[in-house]
C-alpha cells in the first residue's frame, strides 16, 4: 500500500524533501514553527523573486527546472515516531532527504535512519552537540551547538566582569530536565567550570510542570550571580512569573534558544521580559545585519498562525532547506554521494545565517554558525555582545522587580 | 451437541493455526516496508498487551505501571548495546529478570490495595521510575542512550534495510507469549488468576493463595512485558524515559487490550491490530497537515467504537456470532 | 523559619489549587466508579474559555470563572450523555478507553483551532500581585485560587452530606438500581454528577489564566496528580480530596526545596503509596 | 367488581434478547394480597422486575390504576405507588439502618412525616431501632432483610412487591414476617408476593399464581392451591 | 477423636461480641447443625473456622492441628471448605469453570479436573447449566453453584452457609438426599439452617447460638422440646407446627 499521497505531473520534475518536526505534542510550537520555515524556502527557491536578495530565489527551482515539493510529517516529540517517520518518508514518500526534527532526541535516531540508507539529513537547529560528533557522512547542522552557545555565556561572564567590573563569582543553572535541557545544562557547567565560575545551584524541572516554587526558592535561597536557563515555552512564563512572585533576580539571566527568544515572550510576559539576555542567532531587531531576511519573512508570516516572525530556531530550517537546494543545484546531479561532498567541499552564502556563511566540518557541524548575546530592553532584543555587533550596552545588573 | 461445539472449535482453531502457519511467509508477499513496520508493531504491541493481559485482564489487577517493566527491558538492551557494547542478549535476559523482580518486590505493598487503589498506586509507580531514570546518571538519565551504527544481524539484533529480521524476532515474542498464555488458560493456573479476579475471598476459601497467584501473575508479566521492551529498543535505536517509560506507554497496554477484548485471548490481538494500524495510517494520512488531524480522527475513533461496543471487538464478534446463530437456529427450525 | 514558613504557605495555597481540580474528579469517580480520564482536559478547555473571554471581551477572570463553570457544567453533562451513559453497567474499563480517546480530541482539537502557542493574561486584576506578611510573600492570585478551593470544597461537601440531593447522589454511587427503586432519577443524578464535576474543574480553570500559560499540554500534570488526590483521599470522599492535596502541595514545596526539585513528583507519588500502605482505601475511603 | 388496580397483560421479555417470561398476565385487585409461586429459575423475580420498570417488557403492558407504566423508568413507577423490595435485599450498604429507611422515603419532603414513618415501622421491627446507628452491611442477614422491607414501606406504596421476603430469616420471624405483611395488608396496602416458602405464602395469601418456566401454569383462590395435588407435588414436597 | 474441636472461641467487633466463648466438636462423619436467630453469630463462626477473620480469642483445631490463625486458603487445603451465604459466584467464569477452580484443589490435570467437576455439577443438578456465565444464575442456582463448588475441592469437613436458603419444599427434599449422599461418601458437614424441614431429619447434633453464646447442644429431637430455643429461636406456633408434623 503507498501513501504516494503526490501525483508528480507528467513532465514536471520534482524533488521530494520530508520535514519532520513535533507538529503536536508539548514542542509542537516550535515545530509548526520550523515547518513553516522549511516551507517558506521551499517556496522562494520554487518560484522566482527577483527582489528576494537569497540564493536560487530570483531562478525558478533547480537543476533547470525541478520543483521542490514538501512532505510533511509529525513525530510528537518522541523518538520512536520520529524514527519510523523518518523511515516511511524515506521508503514510502521515496524523500530526497528529510530536513528536521527540532528535538535533539528525535534528530539522533531519525537522521541514524538516513545515514544507513545514505540519504541527507539536514538538521535545522537540534543543539546537542552530540549530534556532529557521531562522523556521520550525510549529517549536517546549521546552528551552533549547546556547547559553542555555553562557552559564549561564560565569555559574556567574563566580559561583564572585565568590562563591567561586575563581581560575578557564582552560577546557577535551571533547565528542563529532558535531553536538551540536561545536555545545554551540562555544557553549561562544564564551560563555567572551566572559567572558574562556581557552580552554586543546578535545578533541573519536569517539563509541563504545574509550579516552579521549589525551583525557584532554590534559586533564590543560592542566590547565583549568573543564571543559564534552558526553559521552553510556557514554564519560561511560569518561570519569570515565580520569580516575580518572589520577588528575587540575578544579577544576570542568560538563556539558550528557548523560551526567551520566542517571538510573542514579551507579548505575554510585558514588561516583566526585560533585562534578561540569551543567545540568538536572528531576531526581526537584526535587520541591519541580516537585510535579506525581511523579505524572505513576509512570506513566513503568512504561513504562520498567529503571524510571527522568523526566530533563531526556525529560521536555520529555513537555512538548512537554501543550502541543500544550493549544493544540488552546485553538483548539477541528485546523487546522494555527490551532493553530500559538494556539501562539505564547498562555502555558503546564506543571508539568512547570522554568519552570512555555511560551511560544514566533518561530522555536518556548521562551522560558520554564529549567535548573538542579546538583552530584551522595552521588549526589543538589544544586541549587547559580541562588541563589534552590539547595538546597546546590556543593563546590568537587571533591575530588581521592585524598581521597574 | 456436546461434539458439536467441540468440532466448531477445531475448526477455529484450524483456521488460527493455517493463519498463523502463512505469518512466517509473510515478508515474502509484502513489498512495502512501512506495512511491514505495521505488522511488526502490531505483533509486538499484541504481544505486550497479551503480557499485560495475564495481570490486568486475566487476574484482574489493572496496572498502568507496565512501562516500567517494559522501560526495564528497553534499557537492559539499550545498556548492552550503547554503555557496554556488546551484543543485546544478556542484557535483555538479565533486564527481565530485574522486571520480575522489581514486579514482586513492588507488588508486595501494592496488593493490599484493590481496584482503582491499586491502579492508581501502578501508575505512580510508573512516574516515579520515570522520574528516577531521567535522573539517573548511570543509565543515561534524561540523555538517553543512542545506538551506534553495529553491524547488521541476528547477534546485534539488528538490521538496517530489510525489516524481515525484526519482522520475524516479533513473530517470535508473538509465539512465546501467546503460546505462554494458551498454556495458562488451558490449566490451573488459569483458572486461579480468573477466580482471583472474579472473587478473591471465594478463591481463597477453595483453597487458591491468591497472594501466590497475584504475585506469580505479576512476576510473568513484568519478565514476557521486559522482553518486549528489548526489542522495541533494538527496533527504535534509542531509549529514553519518556518513550519506554511513560505513562502514556503504560495507558497503551491497557488500552490495547480493553479495546480488543480484556482478559480474553483474541483480545489483545485484535486490539493491536485495529489500534495500531490505525495509529499509523491516520498519521501517515494525515499527520503532516499539523493540526493534529490524525490524533483528533483517532481519538473520535477509539470513543465511537467505545460507544458502539463497550466490551471491546471481542463483544462485536460475539454479538455478530450471536446474530449468526440465532440466524441459523431460524433457518434450522 | 521564615524560610520554613514561607514553603508551609507555599505548600498549602498550591495544595489548595489541586483541590479544587480534585474535587470534582472526586465526585464523578467516587459517585460512578468512572475515572474520567479527559479530567485534566476539560481544566485546560476551561482555562481557554477564561483566557479567550479575557482577551477578546476584555473578561477579568475573577469574572469568567462563572462562564467557564457553566461551560464546564454543560461539558460535562455532555460528556456523560453522549459517551458515559455508553458504558454504564458494561466493562468497568470502557469508560476509561473512552475519556482517554476523549482527552486525546479535546486537547488536539485545541492544538488545530487555537494554535499550539501558549498564552497568559497579563493585566488581569490579580496578575503579579503579590502579598507580604512579615517577610513572607504570597502571590495574590494563587491565594485567590485557594480562597475558591476551599469555598468549592465547602458547597460540595455540604450538598454531598446534608442535602436530599446529596442523599441521592450517595444512594445512586451505593447501589444505583435500588436507588431508582427509592424514586431517584439516577440518569439525572448521573448527568448532575458529571456536570457538576466539570463545574468545579470549569471554575478552577476560569482562574488560572491570570498566572498560568494556557496551552493545549497544559491540564496534563494537573489531571494526573487530580487522580493521586482523589486515591490518597478515599474514592468520593471530598473532605479526603481536600487533606490529600494539600499535603500533596506540602511535599511538593518542602521536598522540592529541602531535597531536590526534580523530586518533588517523586515524593508526591511516593507519599501516595506510603499512604495507601498504612490505610489501603484512602484517608477516608471505604 | 372494581377494577384491577394492576393489571399485566401478557407481557414477554429477557436478558439480552434470550427470553424468559413467555407471556404471564395477571390481574391484582385493590387490597389483595396475591402471591406468585414456582420453582427455582421460573421467572419470579424477572415478573417484578417487569412490573417495577427495572427491565422493559418486549412485548405486552402493564397498567397501574388504569394507566400504562411498561415504559415508565423504575423511578416513575415508584412515583405511581408501587414499591418493589427485590430479591438479595439491595442495602446502601454503607449508609447506616436510619439513614436507609429515610432514603426510603425520598419521595417524601415532609421531615415529620417521614419521622412518623421511621416510628412506625420501628414499632414493627424493634431491632432495627436497636441498630438504628449500625452500618447496612454489618448487621446480620435477618437483620439485614427486615430492613430492605422496611424501607420498601417508608414510601407508603399503594402496592407493595415483595421478593424472597423470608429467604434466610429465622422460622420465629418467617412467622411474624407473615403476620407483618397480612397486618400492613389490612391497612390497606395491595401485596404481591414471591416466595419460595409456598405454603407459608399461600396460607396467608387471597389468590396465588403458579408460574413455571416463564409462564402461568396455575391460578386461583390460595386455599384451592393449597389442595392442588399438582402443587403439593411440586413446590411443598408432598 | 473429634475433627473439629472448637475451644472458647470469642469474636469482637469493636464493642459487639459477635461469638462469645463458644466451645463444640464435630465428630468425623456426622452433620452437625447450627442454628440460631438471626444475627445470633452463625456467619462469623464459620468465617473464624474458615480463615476470614482472625478469632479475638479461642481456638480452632481441625483434624488435630491447630488452625486458628492460619490463612483461609491453607485451611481449605487441609479440608475444611465452606461456602458463603451471601453468594460469591465467580461471575464471569462459566458455572463449570467455576467448580473447576474447585476442582483444582486436589487434581492438578485440566482433565481429571473437569471430570470431578462435572460430576459435582450432576450431583447439583447443575448438569445442563454448565456453560452458562454463573451470574445468569437465579439465586437458587448460585447457591447450589456454591456447594457444587466446595464438594469439588474433595473437602473432609463441609460447612454450608444456609445453602438450602430460596428453594422451594421440593427442591429442599433434592438437597437434603445430596447431602445425605455426601455424607455417605465420609464427609462431615457443618450446615447453618433456617428452613428445619431440611435439617431436622439429618442432623446428629445441634448447636443453637443465640446472642453470639451456645444456648443449646444436643439431637435434634432434644433441642425442639428446649424451651430456650423455643423461645429463642422457633417461635410457639412453628415449634407446635414441626412437632405436629413429626407425629
Ligand atoms: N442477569 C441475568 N442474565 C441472564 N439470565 C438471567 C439473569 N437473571 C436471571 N436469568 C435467567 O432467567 C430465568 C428466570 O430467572 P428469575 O430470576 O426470574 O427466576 P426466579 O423464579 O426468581 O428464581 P429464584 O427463585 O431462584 O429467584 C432463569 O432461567 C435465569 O437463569
Ligand atoms: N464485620 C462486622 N462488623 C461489625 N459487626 C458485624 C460484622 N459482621 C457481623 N456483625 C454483627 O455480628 C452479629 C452476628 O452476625 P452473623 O452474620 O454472624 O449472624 P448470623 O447468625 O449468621 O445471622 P443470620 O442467620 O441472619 O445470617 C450481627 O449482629 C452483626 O450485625
Ligand atoms: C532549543 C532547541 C533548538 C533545542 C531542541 N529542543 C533540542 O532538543 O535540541
Ligand atoms: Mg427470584
Ligand atoms: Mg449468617
Amino acid at each position: 500500500v503507498g501513501f504516494a499521497g503526490t501525483t508528480v505531473l507528467a513532465g514536471e520534475k520534482v524533488i521530494k524533501i520530508g520535514t519532520l518536526f513535533p507538529l503536536t505534542g508539548p514542542c509542537a510550537l516550535a515545530g509548526q514553527r520550523c515547518q513553516a520555515s522549511v516551507a517558506t524556502a521551499a517556496e522562494v527557491i520554487n518560484n522566482q523573486y527577483p527582489d528576494i536578495n537569497v540564493p536560487l530565489a530570483a531562478q525558478k527551482g533547480i537543476l533547470d527546472g525541478y520543483r521542490i515539493e514538501l512532505v510533511h510529517a509529525d513525530h510528537q516529540g518522541k523518538p520512536d515516531v520520529g524514527k519510523s517517520e523518518a523511515e516511511r518518508l524515506f521508503n514510502q514518500e521515496g524523500v530526497y532527504a528529510i530536513i528536521g526534527s527540532y528535538n535533539s532526541s528525535v534528530t539522533k535516531p531519525a537522521s541514524f535512519v538516513a545515514e544507513r540508507k545514505k540519504k541527507i539529513f539536514m538538521c535545522g537547529c537540534s543543539s546537542s552537540a552530540a549530534l556532529t560528533k557521531r562522523k556521520f557522512k550525510r549529517f549536517f547542522r546549521m546552528a551552533p551547538t549547546d556547547e559553542t552557545e555555553s562557552m559564549e555565556f561564560v565569555e559574556v561572564t567574563e566580559w561583564l566582569n572585565h568590562a563591567g567590573n561586575a563581581g560575578l563569582e557564582t552560577v546557577g543553572l535551571i533547565y528542563e530536565n529532558s535531553e536538551f535541557g540536561k545536555h545545554a545544562a551540562d555544557e553549561g557547567k562544564k564551560a563555567a567550570k572551566a572559567a572558574g565560575f562556581k557552580i552554586v545551584a543546578d535545578v533541573p524541572f519536569s517539563p509541563g510542570a504545574t509550579n516552579l516554587n521549589s525551583e525557584v526558592r532554590t534559586l533564590k535561597a543560592n542566590d547565583p550571580d549568573v543564571i543559564y536557563g534552558a526553559c521552553l515555552g510556557g514554564d519560561y512564563t511560569l518561570w519569570v512569573r515565580t520569580m516575580k512572585q518572589m520577588n528575587w533576580l540575578p544579577k544576570v539571566a542568560m538563556n539558550y534558544c528557548t523560551g526567551y527568544q520566542d517571538p510573542v515572550i514579551t507579548k505575554q510576559l510585558g514588561p516583566d521580559a526585560n533585562y534578561f539576555m540569551g543567545g540568538t542567532g536572528y531576531s526581526p531587531e537584526f535587520a541591519e545585519l541580516m537585510p535579506a531576511v525581511a523579505a524572505v519573512e513576509k512570506i513566513y508570516k503568512k504561513k504562520t498562525n498567529p503571524s510571527v516572525p522568523f526566530d533563531s530556531d526556525s529560521i536555520q530550517e529555513a537555512v538548512a532547506m537554501f543550502v541543500l537546494a544550493q549544493a544540488i543545484e552546485k553538483a548539477g546531479t541528485l546523487d546522494h554521494e555527490k551532493v553530500a561532498q559538494t556539501l562539505y567541499a564547498n562555502e555558503w552564502e546564506s543571508p539568512l545565517s547570522l554568519g552570512g556563511k555555511v560551511a560544514f566540518a566533518e561530522g555536518g557541524q556548521n562551522i560558520k554558525a554564529k549567535s548573538l548575546i542579546t538583552q530584551l530592553q522595552g521588549g526589543a532584543y538589544k544586541r549587547v555582545f559580541p562588541a563589534d555587533l552590539a547595538d546597546t550596552r546590556p543593563v546590568f545588573p537587571m533591575i530588581p522587580w521592585g524598581d521597574r | 451437541m456436546q461434539n458439536m461445539t467441540i468440532d466448531k472449535k477445531d475448526v477455529f482453531w484450524c483456521a488460527l493455526v493455517a493463519v498463523f502457519a502463512l505469518l512466517p511467509v509473510v515478508p515474502g508477499l509484502i513489498t512495502s516496508t512501512f506495512t511491514m513496520h505495521v505488522l511488526i508493531l502490531i505483533l509486538l504491541f499484541a504481544s505486550m498487551s497479551q503480557a499485560w493481559n495475564i495481570l490486568g485482564g486475566y487476574c484482574g489487577q489493572t496496572s498502568f505501571g507496565h512501562s516500567v517493566f517494559f522501560g526495564i527491558g528497553a534499557y537492559g538492551a539499550g545498556m548492552a548495546v550503547v554503555t557496554y557494547e556488546l551484543v543485546p542478549w544478556p542484557g535483555v535476559i538479565i533486564a527481565a529478570a530485574v522486571a520480575a523482580v522489581v514486579a514482586v518486590a513492588i507488588s508486595y505493598p501494592c496488593f493490599k490495595l484493590s481496584g482503582h487503589y491499586f491502579a492508581i498506586a501502578t501508575f505512580a509507580i510508573v512516574e516515579i521510575f520515570n522520574r528516577l531514570f531521567m535522573v539517573w546518571y548511570w543509565v543515561g538519565g534524561a540523555l538517553g542512550l543512542d545506538y551506534p551504527l553495529v553491524d547488521e544481524g541476528t547477534l546485534n539484533f539488528m538490521w538496517y534495510e530489510s525489516k524481515n529480521g525484526y519482522y520475524y524476532g516479533a513473530l517470535i515474542l508473538f509465539g512465546i507469549i501467546f503460546g505462554v498464555v494458551r498454556w495458562i488458560e488451558k490449566h490451573r493456573f488459569g483458572y486461579y488468576l480468573r477466580a482471583v479476579r472474579e472473587g478473591q475471598e471465594t478463591a481463597e476459601s477453595l483453597g487458591v493463595d491468591s497472594t501466590r497467584i497475584k504475585l506469580a501473575a505479576f512476576g510473568l508479566s513484568a519478565f514476557l512485558t521486559a522482553l518486549c521492551g528489548g526489542f522495541y529498543a533494538q527496533y527504535n535505536l534509542r531509549v529514553d524515559p519518556p518513550m519506554v517509560m511513560s505513562l502514556e506507554m503504560a495507558m497503551k497496554f491497557v488500552l490495547i487490550t480493553i479495546l480488543g477484548g480484556i482478559g480474553t485471548m483474541a483480545g489483545p490481538l485484535l486490539g493491536a491490530a485495529v489500534l495500531i494500524p490505525l495509529q499509523e495510517y491516520t498519521r501517515a494520512l494525515w499527520g503532516g497537515l499539523g493540526g493534529g488531524v490524525d490524533l483528533i480522527v483517532f481519538g473520535l475513533l477509539i470513543v465511537v467504537v467505545v460507544i458502539k461496543q463497550p466490551m471491546g471487538i471481542m463483544g462485536i464478534l460475539r454479538d455478530l456470532k450471536k446474530r449468526f446463530k440465532r440466524t441459523s437456529a431460524k433457518g434450522g427450525a | 523559619m521564615e524560610m520554613l514558613i514561607q514553603l508551609i504557605l507555599d505548600g498549602l495555597v498550591n495544595g489548595m489549587l489541586y483541590a479544587l481540580v480534585a474535587v470534582g474528579l472526586s465526585l464523578i469517580w467516587g459517585v460512578m466508579d468512572v475515572i474520567n480520564f479527559a479530567h485534566g482536559e476539560f481544566l485546560m478547555v476551561a482555562m481557554y474559555l477564561s483566557y479567550w473571554l479575557g482577551f477578546l471581551l476584555n473578561v477579568d477572570p475573577l469574572l469568567s470563572l462563572v462562564a467557564s463553570g457553566a461551560f464546564l457544567f454543560i461539558v460535562g453533562a455532555l460528556t456523560y450523555k453522549l459517551i458515559i451513559s455508553h458504558t454504564i453497567g458494561k466493562s468497568a474499563m470502557s469508560a476509561l478507553l473512552a475519556t482517554f480517546g476523549l482527552s486525546m480530541v479535546l486537547k488536539n482539537v485545541c492544538l488545530n483551532r487555537f494554535s499550539p502557542n501558549f498564552r497568559l493574561l497579563s493585566d488581569s486584576w490579580l496578575t503579579g500581585k503579590t502579598m507580604n506578611l512579615g517577610g513572607v510573600l504570597l502571590p495574590v492570585p494563587q491565594l485567590v485560587t485557594g480562597i475558591f478551593a476551599l469555598v468549592v470544597v465547602a458547597v460540595v461537601y455540604v450538598m454531598v452530606h446534608r442535602t436530599r440531593l446529596g442523599w441521592a447522589i450517595q444512594a445512586t454511587a451505593m447501589d444505583k438500581e435500588a436507588a431508582e427503586l427509592m424514586g431517584i432519577n439516577t440518569e439525572g443524578i448521573y448527568v448532575l454528577v458529571f456536570g457538576l464535576g466539570g463545574a468545579c474543574v470549569g471554575v478552577a480553570g476560569g482562574l488560572m489564566p491570570s498566572y498560568m500559560a494556557v496551552h493545549p499540554e497544559v491540564g496534563t500534570l494537573f489531571g494526573l496528580l487530580a487522580f493521586v488526590c482523589v486515591a490518597m483521599g478515599g474514592f468520593g470522599s471530598i473532605p479526603g480530596a481536600l487533606l490529600a492535596a494539600l499535603l500533596i502541595g506540602l511535599v511538593e514545596s518542602l521536598c522540592g526545596f529541602y531535597i531536590a526539585p526534580v523530586f518533588k513528583y517523586v515524593a508526591v507519588f511516593g507519599l501516595y503509596l506510603v499512604v495507601v500502605m498504612f490505610r489501603p482505601k484512602g484517608f477516608f475511603g471505604w | 367488581m372494581t377494577d384491577p388496580i394492576l393489571k399485566v397483560d401478557n407481557i414477554l421479555t429477557g436478558y439480552d434478547g434470550v427470553p424468559v417470561i413467555h407471556g404471564i398476565s395477571l390481574d391484582i385487585n385493590p387490597g389483595e394480597l396475591v402471591a406468585i409461586v414456582g420453582a427455582n429459575g421460573a421467572g419470579k423475580t424477572s415478573t417484578m422486575r417487569t412490573i417495577a420498570g427495572l427491565m422493559k417488557p418486549t412485548a405486552g403492558s402493564i397498567h397501574f390504576n388504569g394507566e400504562d407504566i411498561s415504559r415508565l423508568p423504575a423511578h416513575m413507577v415508584l412515583r405511581r405507588g408501587i414499591s418493589y423490595v427485590p430479591e438479595g435485599r439491595r442495602l446502601f450498604s454503607k449508609l447506616t439502618v436510619r439513614e436507609n429507611l429515610v432514603l426510603g422515603a425520598y419521595m417524601e419532603k415532609d421531615k415529620h412525616e417521614i419521622e412518623g414513618r421511621i416510628e412506625e415501622l420501628y414499632r414493627l421491627f424493634p431491632v432495627l431501632e436497636s441498630r438504628s446507628s449500625q452500618v447496612a452491611e454489618t448487621l446480620s442477614g435477618g437483620e439485614q432483610q427486615m430492613l430492605a422491607i422496611a424501607r420498601g414501606m417508608m414510601s407508603k406504596p399503594r402496592l407493595l412487591m415483595l421478593d424472597e421476603m423470608s429467604l434466610g430469616l429465622m422460622p420465629a420471624l418467617v412467622e411474624k414476617m407473615m403476620d407483618t405483611i397480612v397486618q400492613v395488608n389490612r391497612n390497606g396496602v395491595t401485596i404481591l408476593l414471591v416466595e419460595q416458602m409456598v405454603q407459608e405464602a399461600l396460607e396467608i395469601a387471597h389468590r396465588g399464581y403458579v408460574l413455571q418456566t416463564g409462564r402461568i401454569v396455575e391460578s386461583g383462590p390460595a386455599e384451592s392451591l393449597l389442595d392442588s395435588e399438582q402443587v403439593r407435588k411440586a413446590y411443598m414436597g408432598m | 477423636m473429634a475433627l473439629i474441636e472448637v475451644r472458647n472461641l470469642t469474636m469482637k467487633f469493636g464493642s459487639l461480641v459477635a461469638n462469645d466463648n463458644v466451645s463444640f466438636d464435630i465428630e468425623p462423619g456426622t452433620i452437625v447443625g447450627l442454628i440460631g436467630p438471626n444475627g445470633a453469630g452463625k456467619t462469623t463462626l464459620f468465617n473464624c473456622i474458615s480463615g476470614v477473620y482472625q478469632p479475638s480469642a479461642g481456638s480452632v483445631r481441625f483434624d488435630g492441628r491447630d488452625i486458628t490463625r492460619l490463612p483461609a486458603h491453607r485451611i481449605a487445603r487441609l479440608g475444611a471448605v465452606r461456602t458463603f451465604q451471601v453468594v460469591h459466584p465467580l461471575k464471569d467464569m462459566t458455572v463449570l469453570d467455576n467448580v473447576l477452580v474447585g476442582a483444582f484443589l486436589r487434581e492438578s490435570g485440566t482433565g481429571r479436573a473437569t471430570a470431578v467437576a462435572r460430576r459435582c455439577l450432576e450431583a447439583c443438578h447443575l448438569g445442563d447449566m454448565i456453560d452458562r456465565p454463573a451470574g445468569d444464575l437465579t439465586i437458587g442456582g448460585k447457591k447450589r453453584l456454591e456447594m457444587a463448588r466446595a464438594l469439588a475441592t474433595g473437602p473432609k469437613l463441609l460447612m454450608l452457609d444456609e445453602a438450602m436458603a430460596g428453594l422451594t419444599s421440593t427442591e429442599v427434599k433434592d438437597s437434603v438426599d445430596l447431602i445425605r449422599r455426601i455424607r455417605a461418601d465420609g464427609i462431615t458437614l457443618l450446615v447453618v439452617e433456617h428452613i428445619m424441614e431440611a435439617i431436622m431429619p439429618i442432623a446428629d447434633k445441634m448447636v443453637v447460638l443465640d446472642g453470639g453464646s451456645k444456648i443449646a447442644e444436643g439431637p435434634p429431637e432434644h433441642i425442639i422440646d428446649d424451651e430456650r430455643v423455643i423461645e429463642a429461636y422457633f417461635g410457639q406456633k412453628f415449634s407446635k407446627r414441626i412437632k405436629a408434623r413429626r407425629k
